[in-house]
């Protein structure tokens, strides 16, 4: 009868049973490291300044400044109908910026629909990084060259490219790192999910950096989750989670460097959450009033990316009315440039529909295009 | 669009009509389902404070309260999963996908527990639910946000998949599929989101039968079948065929599944010509169960071949080029052009 | 020129900055209680047990004689051919009737594929029970009247059907706790991540339950997750975590209570780890010497759940031969009893396959019926 | 089933024949497509140390190393997704879905990343890649381990669905697959795992070319159109047709995308009766779009109107009862039946 040698037929010795743990368990990694901070780190204010390259400083600056006036530009782009839609990072560009800059030139980066800065800081013409939004196409740019992604509008879904990207490279013997970038909301898709997990247990060198811009559209962070941070989330992949301030720009390089520096030397993924603020509605179609106060954007415009990292430089005397002007000229000229270029109507073939759904083209395309083409030339005539 | 509905005449004749658009028609759906029936439960992304990016739930929370109109997480299989919970539990979810293309991250949970779980229970578990999805292009967006996707639903048997065209069928079959005890894809062409209509609000409003196609424009050359943001395209291009001498029907689906094979073999066994003409690609498209199904039940009326108008079978374009891709009046006349009249009556 | 306003123009205040925290940013919820302990809860071989009942004790025993036994009669029948497959939760009793036991009548199971003895526990009749793995139909009982979901074979699809439901009787007023089982593989899918998310910002009353027995088919934890323990996932959601000796049935047991009436007083969601393992192959179709050592096993038959159990009772007097005889005894009359029923053959009605598709049978599927209906017709008539 | 090549019948000739399951055929040219290019990466559940639940990985982590062979976590969106920036990357993934309905979890990685990659960056980053997935009924499977889902990838523009009927295909198509530019959907019939053949693992291999039908049995009655699991019922349903006295053509479509046209439409023209036979639910199935471009193609040639045997439209059943789900011989035959023989030649 199966049953009972299931049982315990023997008589049982006194000194038998003692609670050992089962014998899977061990304890493994500690957990207190992968923990983030309390609080989120700053840079800016504190005595650490001292030790950051006045250079990279200076140049942080510059480009904080032509970030904001990138921002600004194109959010008047829309309304002069040259851009579909804008999802400015008026605000974030300490985050934006902090990021694209920690990265090597062969590097990644994987950009959420909202990063085109981060792109441009990189060194992306800007009409290309705004070809999405201008609508002419998808991808305005050659991701290889660049190392950029395409701007991802799926929310998260991206995050497992960055993972299986640097897993990849590291497989090739590359010491490339993956910068993945996503909002506070997009922390709560599956995608999150499977990709960080799959990083940890890759050990792939890859770094996952969150803007917690308060907001997923109108839906605030509590009702996203209740977490004691989005970087808390790391500590259950076993990664380490890190809490930095979103606006200071000095801190998010810092924070970024160091995460992208321990994955390329092979010690694996990080969480970074950026504490920051969305100044403008979630784009340009969005109507922000109807969710939230202009209190709140009031406080936040107090604890503005380039005056933090504007006030600071002055204080240490490395930033001059001259600096400043020089700064905002260059922007001017970036902002009136793409301003120009952007004016231009693209020059589009609508054969270009055909071309790249398959590497080569099917009859049935070949038909449709043809279908097209005569579509085309019958109105052209009637013209 | 300019059908016109007795109701709507009623209530304009009674001087209270305001027109309105097809978006305040599905909020008015779902309104009045919320104030009849307790267990209705509106939920989904910026639906609640914002009432959605579309503006389609503008108002009900603030009207039902957030437990009945709920701002979830941004997690879509986890938003259709709590609702395949909530209806185990008795409630009717009316669940707003925010785009068509941000569904498919809860098209497991659609295809193998929310079309199943009545079968799989002998019928002990239903899933009254509504999946609201604006689908379809022709509204500037950028990728990901114009996708036509009814083909993955229709394919999946358990569901519903319902379209209205009109801003009456919009509220009457909205309300419909609040209403069913099984399982509504219901999707909801954004382009026509801001079409207006004499239907009014405060205009006694009718509930739809699911299921039935209706003709719109009875005619007598040839069937155009179509739905949703191609209903006005047909429309427009059966004005302009009468210049050609063509007396063309159109017949407005509505409903994808089940599909109303009467009116349908009907009108095409009376004209003999058929084209089918959607957004959608057409490769496996939806108009290749249309054509196939008229081409069984109407072999011997059928004059010539039933054509399909489609999208071209491609990703969909961006906003610059979606106008080469969308199936337009010329398309639908080329079309009908080659339904080889010379040949027959 | 509008990026000016962006710039501070205003001389420096001397004072003017210290680092402060962003405005959003506060101290959310502590995240110690939210960690769990560093090795799993165990009350077997404690003083503990002194403090249990010893009725409780007892029919712990009971189950856990009778659900082994089950295990093996299961096992039996796909031998004959009686069950199309069974995953064999032999070695997870504990955990199975730990968790089931739990639950007070009006609280509801959502079971995976495996967990057929947890509803059997609760008192589900076991052929219906299998009726999913004998095939005659998916799920074999009315999941409303014993408030047991269907089985669930798509990984942790069903997690976020526990929150909705959970979170449902909370809105009706109902006092009731959706308990939600899941293995450890099946943490890694999207699902469970975004059911954990719901659960704790609705702080719906519901309990995750994931048995960690090892191996997700081939597949053995350190290829699953780098996490400390799956319990720390809870944090990121901030929910509390719970590690557990899945072996224990007192443990478990206990854990489980807590945690649910945690949750039906309205504290919200808790994630409980117990530590167990498959004995078996992942079903009868697989081998597992493929993927693991015998002598992994067997360490593991010294750490038996009846084992542990049945030392203690004896040990303190609670059990003796009669009472073990009992056991065994009750369990063979449901084995024999459970034997004879699935060998008879299922009466099956074929146009069952049309009836509950839809709440209305749809006009093409009352012609495919007929269609079927013609087939059986002519082919009765044929022979 | 009882295809012959030339290549078996060389290798038999050459005394070295042994024959082979499909399952090792599709090892063996996975094997092979490793050896040949390192490029060439295979993932999934179980895919190494065990070989896969249906072994048709088997040996090949041991062989090629775990990193080229790799047990991923249970994920499959995250498989899918980690495959893309793989893939990115200049690798070639072959990712293993366990069973069609698991596949489900991955489909917005599949429909929004693999199918438009490719397009949305103009050509500069293509997603060569194979997903493997196991599909179709008949092995007794319990719900969601046999769903026939080949229309969801169908009608999503920018992948390759091949599917192979017999051993040979199975390593000849699948080495193609892992050679496309492009991805591809690779359905593996389950029940054809066992189906054995001549072919020998150590014979000369052939690389099958993608997108081309091929006639498994000539005839002039009337055209069969299938694929994949459905064609040895097909093959069958012929042999017992001659004792109608009909000499049934049979076509094996191979690949549903891109469709060969021009084999199936010479043939249908040909014969001029046609019925697709699928396992696939009907409605918005597969045999819907095959139906509809014969039917366009070849109106004129018809005699009657394209039939389709296809499994009916509801949730896979149970293990005991698919046996009346499956489209079996009788249910081909009264097809071919009803193809109108009194009206015509
Ligand atoms: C999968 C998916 N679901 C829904 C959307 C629609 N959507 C676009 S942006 C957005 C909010 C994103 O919030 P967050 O992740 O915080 O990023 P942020 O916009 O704040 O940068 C939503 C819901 C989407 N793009 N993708
Ligand atoms: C979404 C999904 N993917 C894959 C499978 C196939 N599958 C069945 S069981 C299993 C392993 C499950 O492991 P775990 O979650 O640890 O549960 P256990 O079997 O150990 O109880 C897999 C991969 C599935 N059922 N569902
Ligand atoms: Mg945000
Ligand atoms: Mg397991």
């Amino acid at each position: 009868m199966q049953q009972r040698s299931s049982t315990v037929q023997e008589p049982l010795a006194e000194t038998a049973h003692r609670p050992t743990p089962p014998p899977a368990w061990r304890p493994r990694t500690d957990p207190a490291p992968l923990l983030p901070d309390t609080e989120p780190l700053r840079v800016l204010g504190t005595d650490a300044v001292a030790d950051a390259d006045p250079a990279l400083l200076r140049r942080l600056y510059a480009e904080l400044v032509r970030g904001r006036r990138y921002n600004a530009q194109a959010t008047a782009l829309t309304k002069q109908g040259r851009l579909a839609v804008y999802p400015s990072t008026t605000g974030q560009e300490a985050s934006e910026i902090g990021a694209a800059l920690a990265l090597e030139e062969r590097d990644w980066l994987f950009p959420s629909y909202r990063d085109t800065l981060a792109a441009v800081a990189r060194g992306l013409d800007p009409v290309q990084a705004l070809t999405l939004l201008r609508g002419d196409w998808h991808t305005g740019y050659d991701p290889r060259e660049h190392r950029i992604a395409p701007l991802c509008t799926p929310l998260a879904t991206q995050l497992p490219h960055a993972v299986g990207l640097a897993h990849a490279a590291r497989l090739k013997g590359d010491d490339v790192v993956a910068l993945a970038m996503v909002g506070d909301g997009g922390t709560s898709e599956g995608d999150f999910h499977e990709a960080l997990n799959f990083a940890a247990v890759w050990q792939a060198p890859v770094v996952f950096f969150v803007q917690n811009n308060g907001f997923a559209i109108s839906v605030p962070l509590a009702k996203q989750t209740a977490a004691p941070s989005l970087a808390h989330k790391a500590v259950g992949y076993g990664m380490p989670g890190r809490l930095v301030d979103g606006n200071d720009v000095v801190a998010v390089h810092q924070v970024l460097t160091e995460a992208v520096t321990r994955a390329r030397r092979g010690g694996g993924p990080t969480l970074v959450e950026a504490i920051t603020y969305r100044i403008d509605a979630h784009t340009n179609a969005d109507d922000a009033t109807r969710y939230r106060a202009d209190g709140e954007v009031e406080t936040w415009r107090a604890h503005d990316p380039v005056l933090l990292l504007e006030r600071e430089l002055t204080a240490r005397g490395l930033l001059d009315e001259e600096g400043r002007r020089a700064a905002a000229e260059a922007a001017e000229t970036m902002a009136a440039e793409l301003r120009e270029r952007m004016n231009a109507d693209p020059v589009l073939d609508p054969m270009d529909l055909f071309t790249h759904v398959y590497a080569e083209q099917t009859a049935q395309l070949r038909e449709q295009a043809a279908q097209l083409r005569a579509e085309l030339e019958a109105e052209g005539e009637s013209r | 669009m300019t059908t016109a509905t007795t109701g709507a005449a009623a209530a304009r004749a009674a001087g209270r009509a305001k027109p309105a658009t097809m978006a305040q028609a599905l909020q008015r759906a779902m309104r009045d389902a919320m104030a009849e029936d307790p267990t209705v439960h509106v939920m989904g992304e910026d639906v609640g404070t914002l009432g959605g990016v579309f503006r389609v739930t503008d108002g009900l929370a603030k009207e039902f309260g957030e437990d009945r109109c709920t701002d979830t997480p941004l997690a879509e299989a986890g938003i259709l999963g709590a609702a395949v919970g909530m209806a185990m539990y008795g409630l009717r979810p009316v669940v707003e996908m925010q785009f068509d293309a941000f569904a498919y991250p809860a098209f497991e949970q659609l295809v193998s527990h929310v079309a199943k779980m009545r079968n799989r229970t002998r019928g002990a578990m239903p899933m009254p639910m509504v999946i609201r999805v604006p689908y379809g292009g022709g509204i500037g967006g950028v990728e990901h946000h114009s996708d036509s996707s009814e083909i993955y639903y229709m394919a999946t048997p358990g569901l519903h998949v319902v379209t209205p065209a009109t801003v009456e069928d919009a509220y009457g079959l909205l309300r419909a599929a609040i209403a069913s005890d099984d399982p509504v894809v219901f999707l909801e062409p954004k382009r026509l989101y801001w079409s207006k209509s004499d239907w009014s609000p405060e205009a006694p409003a009718r509930v739809e039968p699911l299921g039935r196609a209706v003709v719109r424009r009875p005619g007598t050359s040839a069937t155009l079948l179509t739905y949703g943001p191609s209903l006005p395209v047909c429309l427009e291009a059966a004005e302009a065929a009468t210049a050609e001498g063509w007396d063309l029907e159109v017949v407005d689906l509505r409903s994808l599944v089940p599909f109303d094979d009467e009116t349908v073999a009907a009108s095409v066994r009376r004209t003999g010509r058929a084209v089918v003409v959607h957004e959608s690609g057409g490769f496996a498209g939806p108009g290749a169960e249309i054509a196939a199904r008229v081409s069984e039940r109407c072999f011997h009326h059928l004059e010539a071949p039933v054509l399909r108008v489609a999208g071209f079978d491609l990703p969909y374009p961006p906003p610059m080029l979606e106008r080469h891709h969308l199936p337009g009046v010329d398309r639908v006349l080329d079309a009908v052009a080659r339904l080889q009249w010379e040949a027959g009556n």
